[in-house]
C-alpha cells in the first residue's frame, strides 16, 4: 500500500553502507519491530542520540519497543528514569541543550499531560525564543489510542492538544515501514517531535521494510489510494479501518475511493488534503481522538478555506465522541469502524 | 571549613513488632483486641484470594490486564483497618483488601478489571476514591479531602496509598508541601515494594529512606516493616490519631515487596532475579501474622480453614454475580458526562446509538 | 449591546432579597468590579464556596479579582496558597469530594499547564469514572489574552485545549455584565468549569451590571448584534475588535452584519451559528488563539456539517498564527484588530 | 512506643562569615585574591545600578514590567562568579548580575523587559539559559544539562537559580530527584528572598529551612547568608567544586530579601510591613561587603566613585544602544519556530506580512 513516494535513504554516517542505496533487501516485520531498527539505525549512526524514559531500559520498554538497546549501547545512552514525566521532559530539553539528541519515551500518552508544561512553555519555544540560537531536536515517542483492552487514561488519542501547540512537529505513522521512515526522520529532524505511536497497530500486522536506513520527509501526507469520487482521510491507527471501508466501498459500491495518510499530523500537509477533494468534491475524515477541535475540524476548515466551491456534500467526521474514552469493555462499540466509515461516507456520496 | 550544624526538628523513626517468623516483641505489644485481630487476618486473606482469582480470570480472558497485590497484604489492610468511616481513603491501585473493608462489593472492583467504568462507582456512604491510575495524582486530592475536613472543622483524617515509584512524581511533593503548610489531617502510606515495575528502589530516588522525604516537608516520618500488620496497624493508628488531633501529616513507609508481576502483562524476569523474590516470599506476611495468632491463641488450622471457606465462597460468589450482569449500555457514558447532556452531545449520542443500532454492536437504550 | 436574553437572577438563597426581581438598581463597572461581584454573590450566598490561588487573600489577586473577599470571608473560605498549579487544581478536586465548591485561580492560563494533568485525568472525568457517584462542582478561573504589555507566558489563549477535553465546560465572557452573570452560573454548575477571563477587557471599559446576583445559562451563545449580511463569530476579548469592525462595515460599507458572541466556548452553540450562517450565508470567525484546531476551525467544521448549502464565500479565519505568541513589542501587530476583520469581512462579502 | 530513630546521612548546614557590618569572622577568611573580590564588588553595583535603572525606564514606560533583585545581589553575583565559561548557568529572572558576568550585552537584557525575544538570545559562546518565566521549569533543564555532562564524562557543573516560591512546584522536586538519583554535577541555588509574590517563606513550605529539602533526595544541603557575598562565593565554590569532582548535587538555600516590589506592577504595601524592610535594608549586601573590602584596603571613596562612574556610564551607553537599535521585524518569529518554515506557515506568513502593510503597523520584510 504503501508508496516509495518521498522516500529517501537516510544520509548521516550512512555512506559507509554503500553510497549507491542500491535496492537492498528487506525484513519483514511488525511496527515494534520497525521502531525499534529505526532506534538502532540512530543509536548506530549517532553517539549522541540517547534514549530515555521508565522501563526503556532493562525492561525494554512496556512494549518492547527499545529491545537490545541497553545491551548493545550502554546505560549511558539507554537511561532507565525514575517516574517523573515532567523530568524525562524537562530532561530531555536539557540534554538537547547540551548537544544530545534525546528520545524520551512516555510509557502512555495519557501520562504525557505531567509534563504538559515542559512542552508548552519550552519544548515549543526555545527556538524562537532565543532566535536561534538553541534548537531542541528531540523527539518525544508515545504510545496512544484504543483497541487493546487497556486501563483508564492507556487509550487516549489528544494528538490535537500538539496541533494546537505551534513549534512542534506531531507525527503519527500507520505502518511498520512508514513508522521506522518517521521515526528515523524525527529524530534527524532539527526540530522537536512529538511520536504518537498506534498501539493497536504495534502487533497488528507485518509489513517488509527495508534493511538499509530510510527516511520519510516530515510534513508530506500521502496519497495511499487513488480514487475520483470520495476522499477519506485518516492516521495512525485508523488508516486500517479506513482502508476496509474503502475496499468495501470499491468492491460493493463501485465507488472510486481516494485514501490519505496524514503521516505529520501537524504542521499540516494543507496541499494533498485540499487537491484531492478539489478532484473528489467530497470527503470523510477519521480519528479516534474528541471531535470538537480535534483534527477532523481543521481538515474541514481548510478545505472550505481553499475548495469550498468544489465541495459537493458536506464533510462527515468520524471521531472519537466528545466524551471520554470508554472502559475497554465498551472500546470496540465507541472506536470508529470500518462499517462506520463506509456507513458515513455514503451519505456523503448520496447526499 | 567549620560550619553551623542545622538542626532537624521533625523524627524519622523505624518500628517493626513481629519478627520474621512471626513472633511478637512482647515490650511493643498494642494489646489489638481479639475480634479485630482475626478480623485483620481475614481481611489479608480475602486480599490474597482475590489477587489469586483475578490472575486465574484474567488468564482465561474474563477480565483484562491485573495489578496483584501479593506480598503486599498486611500494608493496605492493617492500614485501611485503622480508618472509621467518616475519614476517607484514597485509593491507589494494589489494595483489594482496603475495598474489600470499606464496603465495595467485590463484583465491583472486578467490574473495574473487566473494563467497565462502574468498577469505580463507590457505594453509597462510602468516603473513598476509586483506583486511581495516573501514578502519584491522588495524592493531591487526598490533600484537599484533608484541607476540606480541617476548614469545616471535622474531626477526621484522611489515608492515601502511593507506591515508591509514586514518590517521584511532582504531584507528591505538591500534596506532601500543601499538607505540611496547612497541617492537614493526612496520613501519605507509601507502599514501598521495591519496584516500580522495572526500576529497583534505590535507582528511583538517592535518598535512603523514603520515610526521610517528610522533613522536606516538616513532618515527622515513620519507616515500618510492612510485612508485619502488626507494625503497619499500630503505626499508621498513632498516625491518623495524630492527625484527628491536630499534629499534622505524616508520611508513612512500609517497606514490602511486590512478589507477583507488576501486572499481568509484565515478565519480571527481565529485570529482577529469583533470588530476591525468595527472599521475601519467606517474609510473606499473611502466615507471619497467622504464627502469631496461633501463638496467641486465636487461631488454629480448623479456624483457618473456615476462614479461607469462608472467603473462597464469598469471591464464587462475586465473580458468578460480576459474570451474570447484564451488559452495561455504551450510551452511559454520554450521560454521565455532564449533569445535564449538552446540546452536541444529545446528537452525538443520538449518532452512536445508530451506529451501534446499524452495526449490530452493543445493545443500547 | 448585551441583551437580557437568557439572563434570569439567581436562584439559590436570592429568595430572602425579594422574589419579585422588579427591576433593580444597576451600578457601573468594569469587568474586574464585575467579576468580583460574582464572588461576593456566591460567597456570600453559599457558605461551601472557598476561594484559592496564588496571591488571591491578601493581594487580593495580582488584578485584585479577589479585592476585599479575605476581609469579608476570612481565612478559612479565601486561601492563599503555596506556589503550585497541580495542587491547587488537584486541592481543588479534593475540596469539591468533600463537599466544599472551590474556585481555583490560576495566576495566568500560561501556567495551567503546570497542573493540566489534574484537569485531564481527574477534573474532567470524575463524574463518568464514578458514574455520578462523585461529581466536581468547581471553576477553574484564569486571565488569558493578550494587549497588556506583558511578558512571556502572559498572553496566550490556548480555550481549545480545554474545548478538546471532554467533561469540562469552557466559558469566556467579554463583558463586565456577562462576565458576572457567567461567572456566578459557572459556580452554581454542578460540572467543572474552566473560566477563561479576558485580562485585556479587565478595566477596559465599564458596564451597567445589576446589584442583585444574575446569572445566565451555560452552553448558550447570544447574537449580539443582527444581521443579514455576514456573520461574525468571536468571544472574550476580540468582541470588542468584532463590533468594531461590524460597525465598520454597517457605516462605511452599508453592510447588515449579524454578530455572535459565543459566551460558552465548549460544549459549544451549534445552532446558534449555524442559524445565522444558513441565514447569512458569510461568515468570518475570530480568537487570538493559534488557528490549527482552534475553536475556529470547530466553527467552520459544524457549519460545513449542518448548513453547507447555505455558505456563498469560504469562512475566513482572522486568528492568532501558528507560532507563539510574540514578545509584547510586537502583540499589537499580531493581535486580530478591527481592520483585519474587517477586511476579511469584505473579501468574505466580495467573493 | 519506643522506635528506632533512623539517622538520616547527607549533612545540612548553616555558613556565615561577613557580620551584619561587614566584619569578617576570620577563621573563616576564605582568602579570596584582590581582583576577585573587588571585581565581586563591582559586579554587585552592576546589578544594583541596572535595577535603578530598570524600574526607571519601566516607569517612563520605555520598557514594560520590570522585576528588580534590590537586596539580592550578592547571592546571584557571588554565586555565578563561581562557574567557568564552560559551566553552564541556568537563570530564573532575578539575577541581571549573573547575565553581566556571564557576557550577555546589557541591552540584550533591557531588550528582554523591553519586549523582544532577542532579550533571551544568549551571546554566541554563553552557555546559558535566558530568562524562565514559568517557575522552576528552569531546574529541569539545569538538571537534564547537568546529565548531559555526566553523560559525555565532562567535567563541568550547572548553577542553576531558583526562589523559594519555587521549591513548592512539583518541577523543583523532580529536577532533585533526578539530580540525587544520577549524581549529577549540578548546584540548585535557591534564593530565599522571604516573599513570593505575596506569600511568606514561612507559608510556603512547614519546612523550617529550605537547605534540609535536599535529605528528601539524599543529598547535602546548605543555608547560608544570602546578603554576605563571601558566604554565597564560599559556598557555592565548594558545592561546585564537589560537583565537578563527582560529589554530586546541592542544594543552596541563600537567605536574602526582596527589598523591593515582586515586579514594577505590585504593591507590597498590601502585604508586608515596612519595619520587615526596613530590618532587611540594614542588612544590605552592598555596603556590608565594601566595609569588608574598605578594612580589607581593596577599596576607598575614590576608588568607589570610580567603579561607579564606570558603571553607570556603560549602562548608559546601553540604554542608548537598546533604544536606537532599529524595530525588529515581526515576520521573525516565523522563521524560528522551525528550522524550515511548513509550507502551512509559509501562507500564514504572507497573510501576516499583507494584513500589517494594509495596516500600516510595524515594518515587516
Ligand atoms: C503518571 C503515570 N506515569 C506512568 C504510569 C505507568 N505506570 C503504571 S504503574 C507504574 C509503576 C508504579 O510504581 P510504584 O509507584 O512503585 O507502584 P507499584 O506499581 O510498585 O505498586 C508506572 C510507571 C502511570 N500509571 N502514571
Ligand atoms: C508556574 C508559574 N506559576 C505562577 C507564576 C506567577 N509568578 C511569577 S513570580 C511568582 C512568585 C515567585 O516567587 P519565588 O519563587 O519566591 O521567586 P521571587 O519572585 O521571590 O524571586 C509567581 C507566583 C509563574 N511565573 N509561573
Ligand atoms: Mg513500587
Ligand atoms: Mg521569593
Amino acid at each position: 500500500m504503501m508508496t516509495n513516494d518521498g522516500l529517501a535513504l537516510a544520509p548521516p554516517n550512512a555512506g559507509a553502507e554503500g553510497a549507491e542505496h542500491e535496492k537492498g533487501s528487506m525484513t519483514l516485520m511488525n511496527m515494534v519491530g520497525a521502531l525499534n531498527l529505526a532506534l538502532d539505525d540512530a543509536m548506530r549512526m549517532d553517539d549522541t542520540v540517547v534514549l530515555l524514559g521508565q522501563d526503556v531500559g532493562r525492561d525494554e520498554g512496556v512494549f518492547r519497543v527499545s529491545a537490545d538497546l541497553l545491551d548493545r549501547y550502554g546505560d549511558q545512552r539507554v537511561l532507565d528514569t525514575p517516574l517523573a514525566e515532567a523530568a524525562i521532559i524537562g530532561g530531555a530539553v536539557g540534554l538537547a541543550l547540551y548537544g544530545l539528541k534525546p528520545i524520551a519515551e512516555m510509557q502512555f500518552s495519557g501520562f504525557a499531560y505531567q509534563g504538559f508544561h515542559q512542552v508548552e512553555q519550552h519544548v515549543a519555544r526555545f527556538r524562537n525564543r532565543t532566535r536561534g540560537r538553541f534548537s531542541l531536536p528531540m523527539v518525544i515517542r508515545m504510545p496512544y489510542g484504543g483497541g487493546i483492552r487497556a486501563l483508564e487514561h492507556h487509550s487516549e488519542s489528544r494528538e490535537a492538544y500538539y496541533a494546537h501547540t505551534p513549534g512542534l512537529y506531531m507525527v503519527i505513522p500507520s505502518t511498520p515501514r512508514n513508522a521506522r521512515a518517521l521515526l528515523l526522520a524525527s529524530i534527524q529532524s532539527k526540530d522537536p517531535v512529538i511520536f504518537y505511536e498506534p498501539k493497536a497497530s504495534y502487533r497488528a500486522f507485518k509489513e517488509q521494510v527495508p534493511d538499509e536506513p530510510e527516511v520519510m520527509p516530515l510534513g508530506k501526507a500521502q496519497v495511499v489510494r487513488e480514487g475520483s469520487d470520495i476522499t477519506l482521510i485518516a492516521y495512525g491507527a485508523m488508516m486500517r479501518p479506513t482502508l476496509e471501508a474503502a475496499d468495501e466501498l470499491v468492491d460493493a459500491d463501485g465507488v472510486s475511493v481516494e485514501v490519505i495518510d496524514l503521516l505529520t499530523v501537524s504542521p499540516m500537509d494543507t496541499e494533498t488534503i485540499t487537491t484531492s477533494v478539489a478532484k473528489t468534491g467530497r470527503a470523510v475524515v477519521i480519528h479516534e481522538g474528541p471531535r470538537t477541535c480535534g483534527i477532523g475540524s481543521e481538515i474541514v476548515a481548510r478545505v472550505v478555506e481553499e475548495s469550498l466551491m468544489y465541495l459537493e456534500a458536506p464533510i462527515r467526521r468520524i471521531t472519537g465522541y466528545d466524551v471520554q474514552f470508554p472502559y475497554f469493555a465498551h472500546e470496540r462499540d465507541f472506536l470508529p469502524n470500518p462499517t462506520r466509515i463506509a456507513h458515513a461516507a455514503r451519505e456523503v456520496l448520496d447526499f | 571549613m567549620p560550619r553551623k550544624q542545622i538542626k532537624i526538628k521533625p523524627k524519622v523513626e523505624y518500628l517493626s513488632i513481629l519478627d520474621g517468623k512471626g513472633k511478637l516483641d512482647e515490650s511493643l505489644d498494642p494489646g489489638l483486641d481479639d475480634e479485630r485481630s482475626v478480623a485483620l487476618f481475614r481481611l489479608m486473606l480475602v486480599a490474597r484470594r482475590i489477587d489469586e482469582r483475578c490472575i486465574n480470570l484474567q488468564r482465561q480472558g474474563r477480565i483484562g490486564t491485573y495489578g496483584p497485590c501479593r506480598g503486599q497484604e498486611a500494608t493496605h489492610c492493617a492500614a485501611t483497618m485503622c480508618m472509621d468511616p467518616e475519614d476517607w481513603v484514597v485509593h491507589a491501585y494494589r489494595e483489594p483488601g482496603s475495598f474489600y473493608h470499606r464496603g465495595w462489593p467485590m463484583e465491583t472492583v472486578l467490574r473495574f478489571w473487566g473494563g467497565y467504568e462502574e468498577g469505580c462507582q463507590p457505594p453509597d456512604g462510602v468516603n473513598d476514591t476509586p483506583i486511581a491510575v495516573p501514578i502519584a495524582s491522588q495524592c493531591l486530592h487526598a490533600m484537599g479531602i484533608a484541607w476540606g475536613m480541617k476548614l469545616r472543622g471535622d474531626n477526621h483524617a484522611v489515608l492515601c496509598y502511593c507506591g515508591d515509584g509514586g514518590t517521584s512524581e511532582g504531584d507528591f511533593h505538591e500534596a506532601m508541601n500543601f499538607a505540611g503548610a496547612y497541617h492537614l489531617p493526612v496520613v501519605f502510606f507509601v507502599a514501598n515494594n521495591q519496584w516500580a515495575i522495572s526500576l529497583p528502589r534505590d535507582k528511583q530516588t538517592a535518598s535512603e529512606t523514603i520515610a526521610q522525604k517528610a522533613l522536606a516537608y516538616g513532618f515527622d516520618g515513620l519507616q515500618l516493616d510492612g510485612n508485619d500488620a502488626l507494625a503497619v496497624h499500630v503505626g499508621t493508628t498513632e498516625a491518623v490519631e495524630k492527625a484527628k488531633s491536630g499534629g499534622g501529616p505524616t508520611l508513612i513507609e512500609a517497606m514490602t515487596y511486590r512478589v507477583s508481576v507488576h501486572t499481568t502483562a509484565d515478565d519480571p524476569t527481565k529485570y529482577r532475579s529469583n533470588k530476591e523474590v525468595e527472599k521475601w516470599v519467606k517474609l510473606d506476611p499473611i502466615p507471619r501474622y497467622e504464627n502469631y495468632l496461633i501463638r496467641r491463641g486465636l487461631l488454629d488450622q480448623k479456624k483457618i480453614d473456615a476462614i479461607d471457606e469462608g472467603v473462597l465462597a464469598e469471591i464464587a460468589a462475586a465473580v458468578e454475580s460480576y459474570e451474570s450482569t447484564e451488559e452495561t449500555n455504551p450510551m452511559d457514558t454520554f450521560d454521565y458526562t455532564y449533569d445535564e447532556l449538552p446540546a452536541e452531545l444529545l446528537s452525538q449520542r443520538q449518532e452512536y446509538k445508530e451506529a451501534l443500532e446499524r452495526e449490530g454492536l452493543a445493545k443500547t437504550s
